[in-house]
């Protein structure tokens, strides 16, 4: 299936958000995640099913002003 | 003190953390700042890279409250989006709220501004709008919700200090008990006194301090100059008039032709 | 630190003792402004009256250097004649030295200034002429044995400020190795600490602390005020620029389009 | 003798500065003196000679800017 | 020249008919002025008084056109209601729309400005708006329909001039194309040629007129003024710079030790 | 009208002569300026050149009035004998009196200044001499014979406008009567109607007008201002208030609650 | 029946704006009219109904700034 | 003789200011003249004798601010 990440098309497998996170080998904590501009809350990632072209957001914190 | 939503703050420095030359420096900056809120926020990073969690370890190593901002933010979803990814991760209902409607000035779109700032307060957020210094843009985000404003001095980065006193003068005058925070466009200490003088209750800045020849002593200079400020404002400034009155008493000066004393 | 002939001074600011509510107040804002030198005059005084006395009595408890002035002056003779009954009473070879040129502005004469100075120097005295920003007055001053100058930044007692930043830049860019002191006019610890963020060496004032709702509180907020400024100046203090640029990375920024990591 | 003593006219008997100091009550520290607008030193004032319609300053410590 | 509305203007200077001491005086003032647009608005009257009839013919006897306001309007219901009724009797398209959000500083409603500006264009009214300086309100007036903007220089009637020149020079370059005219906050002739030296199109001022000493006078000043600052926009301006330059030639100069020619 | 030294001149800007791009340029420039008064200077050339001749050729047939300068002249001697030598060229006892005292500013001598005043002065010369806004070397500049004084804006050449309004407003408060004009520093048209709205007499520039773009159109601009100006000092402008003030009547405005008309 | 004209309570016995406007002495042109904040344009006066506690506006041209 | 005239040394041979202008080729009219910083009007120059290592300046009109 292909996705977008943090706006680079992906191929994956992975069927859901969580699943998604542990196959890029992103941490479970210290990342937000979003799908399609929608926020996911951590505890949702694993029933956040994954379809073919959506867009999602693995953020960290950064530096900010 | 101040007080933002009920959080009692003894600093009235708000210092960004972006642009330092090292973790180090960025370290020293905070700690001689005296500053108790500093702003963060969340960017895309590679899977492993970790520069993310090492950044938020050590922001949490140095005791300081985290305000997230929105920066980069161009609509309402996105920021609304941002705020939630935020609380999350850095687990706080605080956030600096930023719409940008113009990439030349990265001026905010007081509309989606307002409209964000609606939907983030009855989230549960506790929100602090990077604003302009309009009166009624400041009433919009009242009634929306937030009981703190960040009206901008100068756009960000420019180092510009107040661009409109007269402006920041009315936006004070018209709302006596609302904390508000000059954000943005601070470039010397003497700015940033300038805006306690006026009756600001605190300033944030990031980029007078980054980019500073040694940012740990500019970060010490403005604690200093806010804690002037207010203590200046505190003590009533005198007037400034346009004609000159001698400091040292005219009565008994010598030589003068008139008697000097009863 | 400020090295003024040959005396070495921790303190940037040197206040006035003019104009006080109480002595209790004028002894509370010298301790609290850590001022090191203070201004004093002379006044004609009816005899057995000991005013005069009590005065320099409370001064000399405060371990600070004084600065006799010859307020009041308006001519080259009576402000050598003061200076020298000054320099009998207080026993300092310091003098600030007044030869005022118009009531209106209490503005210098700077021929009379001049040629005070140039009688003064040679009789020993060490000079601190209040003068105005001209570059060329300063060069006679300095070739009359001045080794430190005192432009204004605004009349005496205006509060205004820095009447003239332009001005006040050429003369510090002209004379980088000269303690310059903006004397006079400064109204607010935004003032001061322009003035040292300018370059200037320190600052001397009197109505804004004496003035003030509570002076030795205003004392205080002027002693941050100039550390701040100086602090700032040696730091390195970023440019303002016109056009805003983002403190917050762009790099990576959510929702953009464009991938944001390598 | 009339003098004026910091511009107040007035009828001494004393012949010198010192003199004029001591009759008039004046400490002999901690004031300065000029006649006539020149600075006379404390140690002089006992030569100081004074005249008729002489213009006497004798200054005490005061605040100053 | 000006074109608002494919209507084109040879004068740049728009005038209030508000606060005359006298019809005459008001009439001179208008004639003397050059301007080619007046300001009026609608207000109550007794029936059978009559003076709102003599205002408008005095009006109409001038050869000019009248741009109605919705002066003291603070709703957008208000401003629309009004501009209707402006448009039967005045019998123009065009709309001087003010929706005040503040009494203290008469400041522009830039949400009511907004939504009273799209219900008007879609009207058929050809709209100039009264706002601020703020790009992202300008934007939004844009694409409501209006094809001008009047962004104030400072709050009406307080003769401050341009209280926010940067914001004002960013909201120029940013709109190159579109008609700006400065509205309120012209106190003098000077500031006029400022805003027309910055390239904004027009500008409209009453008070500075009508409450000076001699108002005829004072129009025809402005107008002198308005042309001067246009011309010298139009000319292209010498850039300002730090360091002085000698106009006379160096090169020549006597009694330098340099021979002066080839 | 303009009198200095009992010449009686209509108009009130003195213009500059040099950096023209031609002498066409120059001559149209002169021309739309309505200049009366026309600066030129003394300088070496070669001989059977004769440049000198045409230029002066020229400037006869403008028939306006020439101000000679001593522009390059550091000290007494120099700036004497250069006026001098202008008398008889030009044949006339008018000369702009520069005595320059540093070369960055291009700022006045004052002392070389006043000196060299007081001989040209008793050696029967009208002297224009270029200073600066003190006070006290203007009473000097007075009492050696001057009749006019030209205070400077803002550095030769720099365009800065009037750096020092609060100076420049004692100045002009100080000598009611005296013919006071501002040389030097001017920009662009809005700076020399402010000088004149201050009082000042008249303007003398050169560098804006023969580097703008366009000169004859910008010497046109700066003649349009400079009237603009006088006749609204003489109008009576209104004074700069921080509050607001509606333009439109209060009176009978609709919709609001209270009853209009009586 | 009761009004509000130009937010003054009068008493008047006209059925429309345009008899409204005609018991008061006002001109037919000239004046521009709204009930309870909606225009009213001239034509249609005559049929605008007056209904007890109307708020009426008659509005005449005044100088602006 | 050595002559500095407008700071260039040249040799001549000419006896007095008016001589050394016509040497020079220099108009009569619409030049100044001074002789070691001090002017020498017009109708003195053939009185003005020169000495070697006199400095002359000739100056001519030219723009001004």
């Amino acid at each position: 299936m292909k996705l977008k990440v943090n706006a680079e098309e992906i191929q994956v497998s992975a069927a859901t958000l969580a699943a998604l996170c542990r196959e890029l080998g992103y941490p479970e904590q210290g990342v937000a995640t979003a799908v399609n501009g929608e926020f996911v809350p951590r505890q949702q990632r694993d029933n956040q099913p994954l379809r073919d072209g959506d867009a999602v957001e693995i953020l960290a914190p950064m530096q900010g002003g | 003190m101040l007080n933002v939503y009920d959080t009692v703050l003894n600093s009235r420095l708000f210092l960004g953390t972006a642009q330092y030359p090292s973790p180090e420096q960025l370290r020293a900056a905070v700690e001689r700042s005296q500053a108790e809120v500093v702003t963060v926020s969340l960017r895309r990073e590679a899977a492993g890279e970790g520069s993310g969690q090492r950044f938020w370890q050590l922001i949490q190593s140095l005791g300081v409250r985290v305000l997230p901002n929105t920066a980069g933010c161009h609509t309402v979803q996105e920021a609304v989006t941002t705020a939630h990814m935020a609380r999350e991760v850095f687990a706080t209902r605080w956030v600096k709220l930023e719409v940008i409607g113009d990439d030349a000035t990265l001026q905010p779109d007081v509309f989606g501004l307002v409209e964000a700032a609606r939907i983030l307060s009855e989230d549960g957020f506790q929100v602090f709008p990077y604003t302009t210094e309009d009166l009624v843009v400041a009433e919009r985000l009242l009634a929306a919700g937030c009981r703190v404003l960040m009206p901008w001095g100068a756009p960000i980065g420019t180092g510009r200090g107040l661009n409109n006193v007269y402006g920041l003068r009315q936006l004070r005058a018209h709302f006596p008990e609302i904390p508000l925070v000059v954000d943005a466009g601070i470039g010397s200490p003497s700015h940033a006194a300038q805006a306690l003088e006026l009756g600001y209750d605190a300033v944030l800045l990031n980029t007078a301090v980054s980019k500073a020849g040694d940012p740990p002593a500019m970060a010490e200079a403005f604690a200093q100059a806010v804690n002037a400020g207010r203590l200046a404002y505190e003590a009533g400034l005198m007037e400034a008039h346009d004609l000159a009155a001698p400091s040292t008493p005219e009565f008994g000066t010598p030589f003068s032709p008139w008697s000097g004393h009863a």
